[in-house]
């Protein structure tokens, strides 16, 4: 048959050691999924998760302090230079506390996902059992005290009326069944996906890797153990529209090999170069190419989904779209932008420029007027994704470092920020609504502040890492000859802090209402990564110089 | 021993082909299949006839050979009925589609090497495709639509139900049935059936691959729902599965292709397993027999055994349980065949890359790694609290714990005996209360 | 001097923490305020240290007790610090009214669920930063404290104000953030063309300064803009003023002396120390503009003043008007003229904070800022009045007062360069000693009215005057008890500041003799002849 | 018959796959609207793998089928979940998250 | 190249032929008479529930299960076959490659296996 023009690829291990990691690491824990027995897994999936993103880590670490120099592997599939190790430090940095979150069952009485159904039924036969005990009991004499029980079931009973009381205890069992733990192996699958999207050096893997880490997050937004009808609907949102962006993706990918010949970036670019090609296909490709990455950043005219997954999602996982596909994107975007079209950047950053602009002023005008928590901060993460693209369409060493800064630091912001949505409870799970938010301050005044502390980052006010990753951002965009931008971004970054300023105002200058939320006392598990997050955020704005130190002066193979 | 044509050479000789040769081919290729299956019908009766002590049908012509002839002309003169409820165009096409790829599989079927016709030098082959295996794959694939689409149109439930086993059950075949015709190809090296006959010039695959082959057999006869796998037309659970709703001609397309289908699989057991039209060991050693058109007996011979062993089987086995069958296929057929798949890869790979120490050494250390492995898995089922529990939700769904309640024992004594009859008919609502959560 | 400097810096700062630890506690909420106080008075003990250790010899360093250590490499950001004597200044002034703020807060009632403890670490935060905003010789530092002094503030307005305080805390912030990030294109800008200019980006004041000012024109201006347009929007210049007077009204009295004494300087320290220096040209070419803008703030402020009924308000509007004077004299760049408007800054803290102290006391008294609600306050509180009378003229720089001496040199300096906006501001004076009196004499003056009567709140209009008008004197001595006049704490905490009224207004040598090395400095650096030694005038 | 003619068709077909998204209600229409554009460009790379004489297309169509394929597997999961609980797969019932 | 598919085509092209034929005579080789009991959905005699019309039945889940199983077994196949058709070429790089890919999916089949999706009860 048709002979392998090709020499059999050879793979740098010491290279892709972090992917390796990762996605074995996901493999293993389906394999575990499957093994272990249901009371110890959740344990267990934990722990390993955990295990494999450190270890991820600390090979990240190994890999950039080694000073091995930047390679592709895997037939060019990869490239593992500076960025991509940068990337790849911030996705698993960024993935602890996601997964910390992920796994917390302190904050909701066995995690914020979906009962794991054959814990659930074990838990209901055994109520059933003690129910047939109790009415056993109520024959031989013991009524009276049964009966009491039976009452206080009921008044228990999350929304009690009209059942009765052995079913309220049921669904207080029910409760506190831990929730599906294949989200470890989701969580696993998607940080590949990430990490290989992030270093991907052609096109094709650089789909495949959008998809593995979109298809877990599909699933994932959909598994809430509360307001179950809007996880889903998020659900089916994110994937429908998600699926339509990737394959604007993918089709931008074939006009662009039928351009060049190869979905490698570095021939895209050199095919631009010096061509006769017809630039239909070029800028064809390149424009629905943009829709799909676009898509998965959540920027500007194409964030459709943001605000909606965002509030439907459970809250956890919310935390970890919003900080780790944000890191995959820009770092594919940046990728794309430098190594492909670096060389035809004065062609296509004119349309760049409007999208930036829609995007920040999307996400600051449409964040003005939502009047609930999470969608605020979906909206002015589509307001920050408009920051970020001024950085990554600066293609700049300056603008790269920037934009991977701010990645860095917006990554940690909005984790902790989540992990502190999901404290603020209503009698029917979190309590997103604005209104619910009001006396704060007075109520949890350590909550209170470090939801203020973590606006002010968004917002950008100096000393937070959000100001040092803005000055980074716009210094960058401002050498490249984007003034315009600059002060378009300045303004909106002073009209989304009216929005921010709004949550402060309501969080510290309102009486709390009567029947307020309740703020649940955070597990270690939530503790930390909420600890981490604010902790990182403080230290990026008042000491950015270690990692500023490691953004500079990296560059893109190829 | 026989010449054997180097691979690639039966395409460059079908390519030559004038298009009236083509046609003719076709043609022949087509009625050839017709009277096939008018004689298998026949045969198919006689021999489970047989088998059942009786003589079957033998009034109509010489050993009642007319029979199936008289059926069909009797089956166009029937009334055609179609539901109010059906769904029109598609109840209309189905049949076609059933049709269809039953016949297309059998272009590429080698049943001859190098003849000439009419002066033209050509292969008994309508074509030989470099992907001819795929086609029988894409064919039996497409059929299935006829089916799930009969079902589905014919706005009914029984059909529906019948037409979700048989596809359920031919995509669950599919699998393993794949699966063992690539180990074929890993020893062909080609995807071209007439290039897999002729690699087996030197021994027939069912020698070398014997697991692939039993696998084959057996997926065989579930892709084509055959008894003991009829369950998509189970009477006695669903009437008369996905073709309750038709009559008339539509019902003779459909009875047609699942016997041109049975043909079919088992021409291509016969390619892929038995050396396709090369004649068997002691006979191959006479010269002359595989050349000119003797192959054409060879070819019919092992096809016509594989049809007996299909009779056979109908008038043997019991049919079975949908649970059983369709465990049967996900969790044995496809880890073995997987298993096997990999094994041979792997053998192939390192006769080629190894020598036969390290061979050695290589399987001694797989053989300690299996032996331990073996010993690590627990003896009994796990313990009963491992297990999973049924599911419950939310859902309005009927409860999954419905105990069946015991037989008296004085029945049960009196049952016992004919065990195997009774569970034919335990499965019912196999389909409809499989609402699990998972 | 540097460790003292920063001991300036970091004692507020420490302070804020130690309170703000404490205001979880009820009943630590006086030691709170005890220890706050302590903090602040220890500061004022260093300032007064500091001042005696800066040197006024002509030869002396720009900057002094400066210290300088890396930040960020990467941006060419370091921690610097340095003090010239219009920072001195204004340190100082900060130094002296935040300990007069927090012992007249001690009194206030605080709205339910406040802390004094909070309040008090709110406003030592905020004096700590305002140290850093005045010493920072990195105009990286620089902007990073000028943003971050937004947030005490706008939690000082926010939880402490009036009724309308939501609204008014969040257009405050709002106006200065977007002001900020206006300046922070104009730092990035600065950044970017140092990088570029000497290969290497850096923020250090100095190294800019000789960078910025040979920029061409067309660089300067729009980076001026930037930081004019934070400035202005600080300092209220007019079209950029209309927070003040909601923040300024909704502010506790003690925030509004630290926002109208203290913070809005910043403004016009900011034209000094970076419009100025950094942009020479641009300043030059833009100086009508701005002129215009601070005679308009002169006259505008002084009318709109004369219109309020609000007490706070009226007082945030004579602040504009006087900043629109600090800026004249600081565009007109005579060395007279830019002397004139550093005092006038001391000088005009001083008389805010002892307006709004004053009439702190009257609405501590009548329970509300509407100047309509009192009437004859001098019959039953003569003290009180008096203190609103030296504190009134204070503020239309009467002779012997303060602020004459910094109005009277801004004047004479701007004449010559700007003789036509100069006799425009003038009118302003008019304008301000109308409007001051008439306040004087509609709340002091006259028969006793209203709040004043009965001294309880505002609803009390209506029962007003009954006692007026049958003669009878005998409420009077009941009212007078209740409305009451100054007490001995209330005098001793007026006395300060009196004292540096009358002491300022016959000796300005001290703080002029501080001020003179870098408003000369100043000149050097706009790069304009100075008229004054021009034309041989002795000032 | 040129290539290019594999092009345009390709193109119509992502075309109504996209139109069909935008248009239709049904979830599961929208969702087979979506595996409609992605085979046209599959259709694509392979047109673009004969143009080019490479076989870089045609590896890539495979790998669009492999990933195709998961995407049909997840969203007919999350689809089939929304439906039993709420009975219909319309994408306009869904509509609790709005603004 | 592609005169090899000629064949496929013609054969194609007479199966449908004859099928479309049958289909569309039958109705006019039959008899016809009308009968109301004929043209209702054959439900063992009694009136038929009006459940399961065409395309609107509700389908049990157990079968979308084995479909999308099938989907992902199918879809290894794919990459197996070419796999198995030059598994000289590749040698021992590429069988490692295809022994990992079948493990991944077979860890991803154990998994269905152990939580029962490959159950019918």
């Amino acid at each position: 048959m048709s002979p392998l023009t090709s020499a059999m690829p050879t793979i740098d291990y010491g290279a892709i050691a972090p992917v390796l990691i990762v996605l074995g690491g996901a493999c293993v824990s389906v394999l575990l999924e499957a093994l272990l027995p249901w009371r110890v897994r959740g344990r267990v999936q934990l722990g390993f998760t955990l295990l494999v993103v450190v270890a991820g880590l600390l090979a990240v670490i190994v890999r950039s302090t080694s000073g091995a120099p930047a390679v592709t592997t895997l037939a060019g599939a990869l490239a593992v230079d500076g960025p991509a190790l940068f990337l790849w430090g911030t996705l698993l940095a960024l993935a602890i506390p996601s997964v910390l979150l992920l796994a917390d069952r302190s904050v909701e009485p066995g995690g914020a996902f979906v009962a794991d159904p054959v814990a659930l039924g074990e838990a209901e036969e055994k109520e059933k059992a003690r129910e047939a005990r109790v009415a056993v009991g109520a024959r031989s004499g013991g009524g009276g005290r049964s009966r009491a029980r039976t009452g206080g079931g009921d008044g228990a009973g999350r929304d009690g009326a009209g059942r009765d009381g052995g079913r309220g205890r049921a669904l207080r069992a029910r409760d506190t069944v831990e929730g599906h733990t294949e989200i470890h192996p989701f969580v696993l699958f998607a940080l590949g996906g990430m990490l290989v999207f992030c270093a991907a050096d052609d096109l094709l893997t650089m789909f495949i890797a959008l998809e593995v880490l979109s298809l877990p997050l599909y699933l994932l937004c959909g598994l809430a153990r509360r307001k179950r009808l809007m996880s889903q609907e998020s659900a089916v949102k994110y994937f429908l529209l998600g699926a339509f962006s990737s394959a604007f993706f993918l089709y931008g990918l074939a006009l662009l090999y039928g351009y060049a010949d190869s979905v490698k970036l570095a021939d895209i670019s050199q095919a631009a170069a010096g061509s006769l090609r017809p630039d239909s296909l070029l800028f064809g490709g390149l424009a629905l190419l943009v829709v799909g990455l676009m898509f998965k950043a959540s920027v500007g005219p194409f964030h459709t989904w943001t605000p909606d997954v965002y509030q439907g999602a459970p809250t956890s996982v919310t935390a970890f779209m919003a900080a780790c596909t944000k890191v995959a994107a820009f770092g594919a975007i940046l990728r794309v932008f430098t190594v492909a079209f670096g060389s035809t950047v004065w062609e296509w950053r004119g349309v760049l420029w409007a999208v930036a602009i829609a995007s920040m002023v999307i996400g600051a005008v449409l964040g003005l007027t939502q009047t609930d928590v999470k969608r605020m901060i979906a909206y002015s993460s589509v307001a920050h994704a408009g920051f970020l693209l001024l950085g990554a369409m600066a293609i700049t060493p300056a603008g790269l470092s920037a934009t991977l800064f701010y990645l860095l630091a917006y990554g940690f912001t909005t984790v902790a920020l989540f992990g502190l949505v999901s404290l603020v409870r209503g009698p029917d799970g979190e309590a997103t609504h604005l209104s619910a938010w009001a006396g704060l301050g007075k109520r949890s005044p350590v909550v209170a502040a470090a939801v203020t502390f973590l606006m002010l980052a968004l917002a950008g006010i100096p000393l937070t890492s959000g100001f040092t990753a803005k000055f980074a951002v716009f210094s960058a965009a401002l050498a490249d000859g984007m003034t315009p931008l600059v002060i378009v971004a300045l303004v909106v970054s002073a009209v989304a802090a009216f929005f921010y300023l709004r949550l402060i105002v309501l969080m510290y200058f309102s009486e709390p209402a009567a029947d307020g939320p309740t703020v649940s006392v955070p597990g270690p598990f939530t503790t930390v990564a909420i600890t981490l997050g604010v902790v990182v955020t403080l230290l990026l704005g008042v000491v950015p110089t270690a990692v500023l130190g490691w953004a500079d002066g990296l560059s893109f193979l190829g | 021993m026989n010449p054997v044509p180097p691979p690639g050479y039966t395409q460059s000789l079908i390519a030559d082909d004038p298009f009236w040769l083509t046609l003719i081919k076709v043609l022949v290729i087509f009625v050839l299949l017709m009277l096939i299956t008018l004689f298998m019908i026949w045969f198919e009766r006689r021999v489970v006839g047989r088998m059942q002590q009786r003589p079957g049908p033998n009034w109509n012509g010489p050993f009642g050979l007319l029979q199936s002839l008289a059926d069909g002309l009797k089956l166009a003169f029937k009334e055609d009925i179609r539901p109010v409820l059906a769904d029109k165009a598609v109840f209309f096409i189905a049949p076609v589609l059933s049709v269809v790829p039953a016949f297309v599989a059998w272009s590429v079927i080698p049943l001859g090497p190098e003849v000439s016709i009419f002066g033209e030098q050509t292969a008994l082959q309508l074509t030989d495709l470099p992907v001819g295996v795929l086609v029988v794959l894409a064919c039996s694939s497409i059929g299935v639509y006829g089916i799930v689409l009969a079902g589905w149109a014919s706005g009914s439930p029984y059909p529906l139900l019948g037409s979700l086993r048989s596809a359920a059950q031919v995509i669950s075949y599919e699998l393993a049935l794949g699966l063992s015709i690539i180990a074929v190809v890993l020893y062909a090296g080609s995807l071209s059936t007439a290039d897999i006959v002729a690699a087996q010039s030197t021994g027939w695959y069912v020698w070398l691959l014997p697991v692939s082959f039993m696998i084959f057999a057996v997926s065989m006869v579930g892709e084509t729902n055959r008894a003991p796998f009829d369950l998509p037309e189970a009477e006695s659970e669903l009437v008369g599965g996905f073709h309750t709703e038709y009559s008339s001609l539509k019902f003779a397309l459909f009875f047609l292709a699942e016997y041109v289908n049975m043909v079919t699989l088992s021409a291509v057991a016969t390619t892929l397993f038995l050396g396709g039209w090369m004649a068997p060991w002691p006979l191959s050693l006479i010269p002359g027999v595989n050349e000119g058109w003797w192959p054409l007996l060879w070819f019919f011979g092992k096809t016509l055994a594989f049809l007996f062993v299909y009779v056979w089987l109908r008038g043997t086995l019991p049919r079975q349980r949908y649970d059983q069958f369709m465990r049967l296929g996900w969790k044995l057929l496809i880890p073995v065949s997987l298993v096997w798949l990999m094994l041979v890869a792997t053998l192939r790979v390192l006769r080629t890359e190894l020598t036969t120490g390290q061979i050695l050494v290589v399987g001694g250390i797989a053989l300690v790694i299996l032996v331990g492995a073996a010993l690590l898995i627990p003896d009994q089922a796990p313990p009963e609290e491992d297990k999973e529990p049924p599911v419950i939700t939310d859902y309005p769904v009927p409860p999954l714990d419905l105990a069946v309640p015991e037989t008296p024992k004085r029945r049960r004594r009196a049952v016992a005996g004919k065990r195997d009859d009774q569970q034919a008919t335990e499965t019912v609502g196999a389909g409809t209360s499989g609402e699990g959560d998972r | 001097m540097s460790a003292l400097l920063l001991a300036l810096l970091l004692l507020p700062l420490i302070g804020a923490a130690v309170c703000g630890v404490m205001a979880g506690r009820e009943n630590l909420d006086r030691a709170a305020r005890a220890v706050g106080l302590g903090f602040s008075a220890v500061s004022l003990v260093l300032v007064v240290i500091v001042w005696s250790l800066f040197s006024t010899a002509p030869d002396a360093p720009r900057f002094q007790g400066s210290l300088s250590v890396e930040w960020i490499p990467a941006f060419g950001v370091s921690f610097a610090l340095g003090l010239d004597g219009i920072a001195l200044t204004m340190i100082a002034l900060l130094s002296v009214l935040v300990p007069i703020v927090l012992v007249f807060a001690a009194a206030d009632k605080l709205p339910p669920g406040r802390t004094g403890a909070g309040f008090t670490a709110l406003i030592l935060a905020t004096q700590g930063v305002l140290v850093g905003v005045f010493a920072a010789t990195d105009v990286f530092l620089f902007y990073v404290l000028f943003e971050a002094m937004l947030i005490p503030m706008y939690f000082l307005i926010g939880r402490f104000g009036g009724p309308r305080r939501q609204y008014a805390a969040v257009k405050f912030f709002l106006y200065s953030f977007l002001g900020g990030l206006i300046m922070l294109a104009s730092v990035i800008g600065l950044f970017v063309a140092s990088d570029t200019r000497l290969g290497q980006g850096t923020f250090d004041w100095t190294a800019l300064q000789g960078m910025a000012a040979q920029l061409p024109l067309s660089t300067q201006i729009p980076l001026f803009l930037g930081f004019f347009a934070a400035f202005a929007i600080k300092a209220p210049l007019v079209p950029f003023h209309t927070w003040l007077p909601d923040a300024g009204a909704e502010a506790p009295i003690a925030g509004s002396i630290i926002l109208l004494g203290l913070l809005d300087k910043v403004g016009t320290f900011g034209f000094l120390r970076y419009t100025l220096p950094l942009f020479p040209a641009a300043s030059r070419e833009l100086a009508p503009l701005v002129l215009t803008l601070a005679v308009i703030g002169v006259l505008y402020g002084a009318l709109l003043a004369a219109a309020q009924t609000d007490l706070k308000r009226f007082v945030a509007y004579t602040s504009i008007a006087h900043f629109g004077f600090i800026a004249l004299g600081i565009f007109a760049f005579s060395s007279q003229s830019i002397a004139g408007s550093a005092l006038y800054m001391v000088n005009h803290g001083i008389s805010t904070a002892m307006l709004f102290l004053v009439v702190g006391l009257l609405i501590r008294r009548g329970g509300t800022a509407d100047m309509t609600e009192y009437g004859g306050v001098g019959r039953a509180a003569p003290l009180l009045a008096g203190m609103f009378l030296v504190a009134g003229l204070s503020t239309i720089a009467l002779p012997g007062t303060n602020s004459f001496i910094s109005e009277f040199l801004v004047l004479l300096g701007s004449f010559p360069n700007q003789p036509a906006f100069t006799v425009i501001a003038t009118v302003g004076i008019v304008f301000a000693a109308l409007y001051m009196l008439w306040v004087f004499q509609r709340t002091m003056t006259g028969p006793l009215r209203g709040a004043a009567v009965v001294g309880d709140g505002p609803g009390a209009a209506s029962a007003a005057t009954f006692g007026t008008e049958t003669g009878d004197d005998s409420w009077m001595r009941r009212t007078t008890a209740r409305f009451g006049d100054l007490n001995r704490g209330e005098i001793a905490l007026l006395t300060p500041l009196v004292a540096l009224i009358l002491v300022l207004g016959f000796f300005p040598g001290p703080v002029l003799e501080v001020l003179d090395p870098t408003v000369a400095a100043t000149m050097s650096e706009v790069g304009v002849p100075d008229p004054v030694t021009q034309n041989g005038v002795a000032r | 018959m040129s290539p290019t003619i594999y092009l345009l068709l390709s193109a119509l077909l992502f075309a109504i796959g996209a139109v069909g998204v935008l248009v239709r209600r049904n979830a599961i229409v929208v969702f087979m609207c979506i595996e409609l554009m992605l085979n046209a460009v599959n259709l694509t790379l392979v047109t673009f793998a004969r143009i080019n004489g490479s076989l870089g297309g045609q590896i890539m169509a495979f790998f669009v089928m492999v990933v195709a394929a998961a995407e049909v597997v997840v969203g007919l999961s999350i689809i089939m979940a929304i439906f039993r609980t709420r009975r219909t797969t319309s994408v306009d019932d869904a509509n609790l998250l709005k603004y | 190249m592609l005169d090899l598919y000629v064949p496929l085509i013609v054969m194609f092209a007479l199966a449908a032929a004859f099928g479309l034929f049958s289909v569309t005579a039958a109705p006019f080789i039959g008899p016809r008479r009308y009968n109301r009991a004929k043209l209702d959905a054959y439900e063992c005699g009694i009136e038929p529930s009006p459940q399961p019309i065409a395309g609107g039945g509700r389908i049990p889940v157990a079968y979308y299960l084995t479909a999308m199983l099938f989907i992902l077994f199918d879809i290894e196949m794919v990459f197996l076959y070419p796999f198995a058709v030059n598994i000289d070429a590749l040698g021992l790089f590429g069988l490692v490659e295809i022994v990992l890919f079948v493990a991944t999916v077979a860890f991803a089949y154990a998994y269905v296996w152990r939580r029962g999706g490959l159950d019918w009860s």
